[in-house]
């Protein structure tokens, strides 16, 4: 676009306003999603879950976030001091960015490139560095480890993951995320999950490795690496790790719900089944969705008990890449035949 | 349309999204700057090691079973930036271009078939 | 000077001085890190050059993994600090050649400049097709011969991992 | 590696997740502490306490070092000196390092005069290490706390009934428990 500076200042406003919306939003989701899943997870193990500050424990999140302000920030005698503190900034900035790509809405998009998904895995890429930059600054030999872990882990769940993609992509053929949305809606099931379940079940395990979540929350594992790349960071920089961590969880089910499950559209089937559905605004098919994978990721850290690092890595390498590779010649096949 | 003043302005929401991320996460660090107690001494400095003296350094050999896994990763990157073009092009590119496309994936998987086989993936292996 | 002309500046200025920091630097992992802002500023140089793809595949290969190996390498090999000696820049001889080779790109590139715009995939073209559909047909379609060759250089590595266990079994070491 | 369609289908996985959402419609088992309480067992073994007898006022215990023999941890140290007079042995000082007790009752178990017991009493966090330090007038003064909130007339412990004991074989007030209504008049 060739745009007067008038214009420039136009979008570039626009543009602020819409980021500090959806920063805001991400913000108060990651905060309550903290409060939810030490709700939910309580519940799981039959105990309450915070109750004390405000009616039903609601103004929990404020606490945390009170309390890690007002917590020392403590920087390790070994530690290379401007790389100690990048890190954490490295990882919350590269996973907000990914935000901006995201369609919220059919006109809500903050920046509406073309090449959507391709930013998101170019953002993900850069925020390994603030894993290994957190463990390597740290000066410790738990952090080095858990951060050369956390970084092995990370490597050998984005490859099957983009694979899986690859197939979201061949079905649309386009990276931007709304015309993958528009092209599932238009599509035979209405959905990818449908021609697509493989490719769904490694995404979805693959979101659960990269965003550090248990079941594969080795970086976290207290019994063998204390707090991993983690251990040597206090208070807010520790926060900053804390909601870097739930804001790509919310990313991770922003891509699910865009990419195999339709996104803000629901399958012509299910509308021609029950027209009601089509009063629904869009915004809150996209939210359930949202939310369903977010109850998942809780769910299953309640459920399922960690793996081994050797498992990981087996699970990745023999598993789930020629899985996802499966996945995108079934997908290339259906293509073909169409 | 003329490239002499072409400036991708898709990008620049990009750009003032990344600004914001970094002023949040800086101002929140500022903010705690101006509250947060400071006690130091030199124990608390020290790095973590379950309650004893540390040992050492950190920078240490580690094991170098991380090295086939990053090597692997780049060879992955790269067929993957190759795999997205051919899903993107896939229905307007001719037979023959996608032979030679699928041909390319199939060496790649072939070769990683190579590397399952021979054991150099197993975590274990030494 | 138009938007344009002042971003490439920045861009150009901030590619030289990274480049320049990164072999200033001591410690190794900052030189990479100072490799890595320069690999992000090609990728802002290729978004102004409208090749959207590229700048994004830039940063997904380039900073995304080549970078991430070399560091993961660099934590693995224990080297906190460069040896002095190392620096090889230190003789006459290699000074020369480090010049020549410098001048020799320079030459180069002075000689394959084209200082307008031509070729059949226009901006207006670009814009109406979207620029990965054409990158992808140009290279699957144009291209289909390097490509294939690329991927047997893409198999070297995969072959060659195995090199890295035959010598660690004759150490006899774990 | 195992491959059967079990696990492919990933019904393991889906039968451990079908647990877990069913337990979290459950009713929480948490009980608030300060704003509730649970019924706690008879005898629970809490606080330790020295009897104070009825009749003099005084603890109940006469030095027959028992307890500090049969305590597994060590933690009772009693000094006493024989009264040549009467012929009987009296205490000087009965120290409980409540810090080291195990709480395993031995103590109350052995006692044959019913001198001490570990008391229903959980509430006794303290901020220094002295005080747990329990010498005989506070085991006396928590004995006193004790009977305070004890709404029965008779204490009866169930850890002075051993078993395989008979009945007619007992002390007295292993069968009958302390009178602690007494000791309003006795002190």
């Amino acid at each position: 676009m060739v745009l007067n500076s008038n214009d420039m200042v136009h979008l570039a406003l626009l543009s602020f306003f819409k980021g500090l919306i959806v920063l805001g939003i991400m913000l108060f989701h990651a905060a309550y999603t903290v409060y939810a899943e030490r709700k939910i997870i309580g519940r799981i193990q039959s105990r309450l879950g915070p109750r004390e500050v405000g009616p039903y424990g609601l103004l929990q999140p404020l606490a945390d976030l009170v309390k890690l302000l007002t917590k020392e920030d403590i920087l390790p005698k070994e530690a290379d001091r401007f790389l100690f503190k990048l890190a954490p900034l490295l990882l919350l900035v590269t996973t907000i960015v990914n935000l901006s790509v995201i369609p919220f809405y059919p006109d809500f998009i903050i920046a509406d490139v073309h090449v959507g998904i391709l930013v998101i895995l170019a953002f993900a890429g850069l925020g390994v560095y603030g894993v290994i930059l957190g463990g390597y600054a740290s000066g410790s030999k738990y952090s080095l480890l858990g951060g050369l872990r956390s970084a092995a882990q990370m490597l050998s769940y984005e490859i099957p993951l983009t694979v899986s993609l690859a197939g979201v992509i061949l079905a649309a053929e386009s990276f931007r995320l709304g015309d993958i949305v528009e092209a599932q809606a238009n599509s035979l099931f209405g959905m990818n999950l449908f021609p697509q379940v493989i490719g769904f079940l490694v995404f979805l395990i693959c979101a659960f490795a990269e965003t550090n979540r248990a079941p594969f929350d080795l970086p976290e594992a207290e019994s063998e690496l204390v707090a991993g790349y983690m251990t040597e960071y206090s208070g807010f920089r520790m926060g900053l790790f804390f909601l870097g961590e739930y804001i790509s969880m919310y990313v991770m089910a922003l891509l699910i719900s865009l990419c195999y499950l339709g996104g803000w559209s629901l399958p012509p089937w299910m509308l021609s089944l029950l027209p009601i559905l089509k009063e629904i605004p869009p915004v809150l098919i996209l939210l359930v969705k949202v939310y369903f994978f977010i109850f998942l990721f809780i769910w299953v850290r309640a459920t399922f008990p960690r793996y081994r690092f050797d498992q990981l890595m087996r699970l990745s390498w023999k598993v789930l890449i020629p899985l996802s590779f499966l996945n995108l010649l079934i997908v290339m096949f259906f293509k073909l035949l169409t | 349309m003329n490239p002499e003043n072409y400036v991708p302005t898709e990008y620049l929401p990009l750009f003032i999204m990344l600004v914001l991320a970094t002023l949040f996460a800086i101002g929140g660090l500022l903010l705690g700057a101006f509250i947060r107690p400071r006690f130091y001494y030199p124990e608390k400095l020290e790095p973590y090691e379950c309650g004893n003296e540390p040992s050492g350094l950190p920078w240490q050999k580690i094991a170098i079973r991380y090295i086939p896994i990053a090597i692997l990763f780049v060879v992955f990157d790269v067929e993957i930036a190759f795999l997205y073009l051919l899903g993107v092009s896939f229905s307007s590119i001719s037979p023959l271009a996608l032979g030679g496309a699928i041909f390319f994936i199939f060496l790649i998987i072939l070769g990683f078939f190579y590397d399952l086989k021979k054991g150099y993936l197993e975590w274990t292996r030494f | 000077m138009s938007v344009v002309r002042i971003l490439f500046f920045y861009f150009a200025f901030v590619i030289l001085l990274s480049a320049f920091m990164g072999l200033r630097q001591r410690s190794p992992v900052k030189a990479l890190l100072w490799i890595l802002l320069l690999f992000v500023h090609i990728g802002g140089l290729y978004l102004l050059l409208n090749a959207e793809v590229l700048a994004f595949l830039q940063i997904i290969i380039y900073a995304g993994a080549i970078l991430v190996l070399y560091l993961i390498m660099l934590l693995i090999l224990d080297v906190r600090e460069e040896e002095r000696s190392m620096l090889y820049l230190k003789n006459w001889q290699s000074r020369i050649w480090a010049g020549l080779l410098v001048s020799f790109f320079f030459i180069l590139g002075s000689l394959t400049f084209v200082n307008k715009h031509r070729g059949e995939h226009t901006l207006d073209k670009l814009k109406e097709v979207g620029p990965s559909k054409i990158l992808g047909r140009l290279l699957f379609e144009d291209f289909t011969f390097p490509l294939i060759i690329l991927a047997f250089l893409l198999l070297v590595p995969l072959l060659g991992i195995g090199l890295l266990f035959v010598k660690r079994r004759q150490d006899g070491s774990a | 590696m195992r491959l059967s369609p079990r696990h492919i289908l990933l019904v393991d996985l889906l039968k451990g997740l079908s647990i877990t959402l069913k337990t979290l419609f459950k009713k929480p088992v948490t009980v608030e502490y300060p704003r509730k309480r649970v019924q706690l067992y008879a005898s629970f073994r809490g606080r330790h306490a020295l009897v104070r007898d009825p009749v003099t006022g005084d603890a109940r215990c006469v030095a027959c070092l028992k307890c500090s023999q049969v305590c597994p941890s060590r933690c009772i140290s009693i000094k006493f000196e024989d009264d040549p007079e009467k012929g009987v042995r009296k205490l000087i000082s009965y120290v409980i390092e409540a810090l080291r007790c195990i709480y395993c009752g031995y103590c109350e178990e052995v006692c044959p005069v019913g001198a001490i017991v570990l008391t229903e009493w959980f509430e006794y966090s303290q901020s220094t290490r002295e005080a747990f330090l329990f010498d005989k007038e506070r085991l006396l003064q928590n004995w006193d706390a004790f009977v305070k909130t004890f709404e029965g007339k008779v204490y009866t412990n169930k850890f002075w009934n051993l078993r395989g004991v008979p009945e007619s074989l007992k002390p007295v007030f292993k069968r009958e428990g302390i009178d602690v209504k007494l000791r309003g008049e006795a002190s």
